[in-house]
């Protein structure tokens, strides 16, 4: 099961979904927003994607796990728009017969989905400024007087 | 041929729309779209090398031929998670 | 947070217990009651704990886990008594900065407890055998006409 | 002076008994008790090897000794999780 959103992610239901007598082993990921990196302090981060080829590439990453692991369910939710502090931006839940294969799964989808997932956050720091990350770039901070647009 | 290519993330913003027009050859290869797009918005230079593109829902490769119906995307690193 | 308990556990409670603003990261892990080992039937495990220890050696996990990774929550509640198919025996959550790390300590945890934690589970066969697991030492299913006591 | 060993699982049902009273000697170390516990209860045998002691909450090594309050406790390899 693999979606995007803009509402608070249920990861309960979430995990339920994943859960099968089949299985002995449940993962379950979460992606929450931190409050400081690299010795700054963020107060929002704002969460943007092309959602058609996210959710193309949230499937391709579940039909990859099912090949490499005797994977019996995935889900995986990943939120959009504007999330506070302490909010879950992605949330990633597998099941397996053993525990070796489900972290091994788990991680995997996650450190793919984070090179692979066309998603993007922009940190809103709390000087005002703003910063889209874009990893191996060249940080761009636009200081506040200069921020080139709104982020719908 | 006129190839609508959308844009996002720090890409739209420094190029301050959704969607560039870049006008391009039949056959013409990612590469060759690339070069367009930097020549005609010399704005997104600070991300220029490290642009994917997308064809459809799929990463494209520098070598890969457009026509007049490929759906082109265009964007930064991605960071979600 | 380290617990023994009877009744099903809230994995949920648990989870949100370990969230914080200084984590980007979140790991829960669901050990489930699976119906299939070895190609024999699993009706029901009982799970038998000496609990004085296990309290003791999983607040020596979280203890280590804080000694090894950055981190913030970990919490681990260990389920006793007549488990059902499908029902979590064991729900461990931790929480860091870094999703690699929280990776890294849930898994050690986890497969660390395993070791070290004295909880035992007797497997209930659908053919009414009964088979303490203890890694390691020969199987010895007690047939049901040979059932040496009522586990409790 | 006279132990009392609590047992566990497999070691509990094998031997019959939740609590099993062992002779030593003050200063018997966990490997006398082992010889000692088998010798009493030699339908130890199918888990003997593999049995594992604890003093206290604590795992205890063979050379470990005891005394009159060791609070000892033995079983076969765990399986929680």
């Amino acid at each position: 099961m693999i979606s995007l959103t803009h509402e608070e992610i249920d990861y309960h239901g979430l995990t339920e979904s994943v859960r099968s007598d089949s299985c002995g082993a449940v993962l379950l990921f979460l992606g929450t927003v931190r409050e400081m990196t690299g010795g700054r302090r963020t107060v929002a981060l704002d969460y943007d994607a092309f959602p058609e080829m996210a959710r193309a590439k949230m499937q391709e990453l579940e039909d990859e796990a099912r090949r490499r692991w005797p994977v019996h369910e995935v889900a995986i939710v990943h939120r959009l728009g504007r999330l506070e502090l302490g909010d879950i931006s992605v949330a990633l839940a597998v099941s397996c017969p053993h525990r070796a294969e489900c972290y091994e799964a788990g991680r995997w989808l996650i450190d793919t989905l984070k090179i692979t997932v066309p998603v993007w956050k922009k940190e809103n720091w709390d000087d005002g400024a703003t910063e889209w990350v874009h990893p191996g770039v060249e940080a761009g901070t636009a200081p506040p007087a200069a921020e080139p647009g709104t982020d719908s | 041929m006129k190839l609508p290519v959308r844009l996002y993330a720090r890409a739209r913003d420094l190029a301050g729309a959704d969607t560039v027009q870049i006008e391009l050859e039949e056959g013409a290869t990612i590469a060759m779209l690339r070069s367009a797009l930097m020549e005609q918005c010399p704005q997104l230079q600070p991300v220029g090398s490290s642009l994917l593109f997308a064809v459809g829902t799929d990463y494209a490769a520098e070598t890969q031929p457009l026509n007049a119906e490929s759906q082109v995307t265009c964007f930064p690193p991605v960071s979600g998670g």
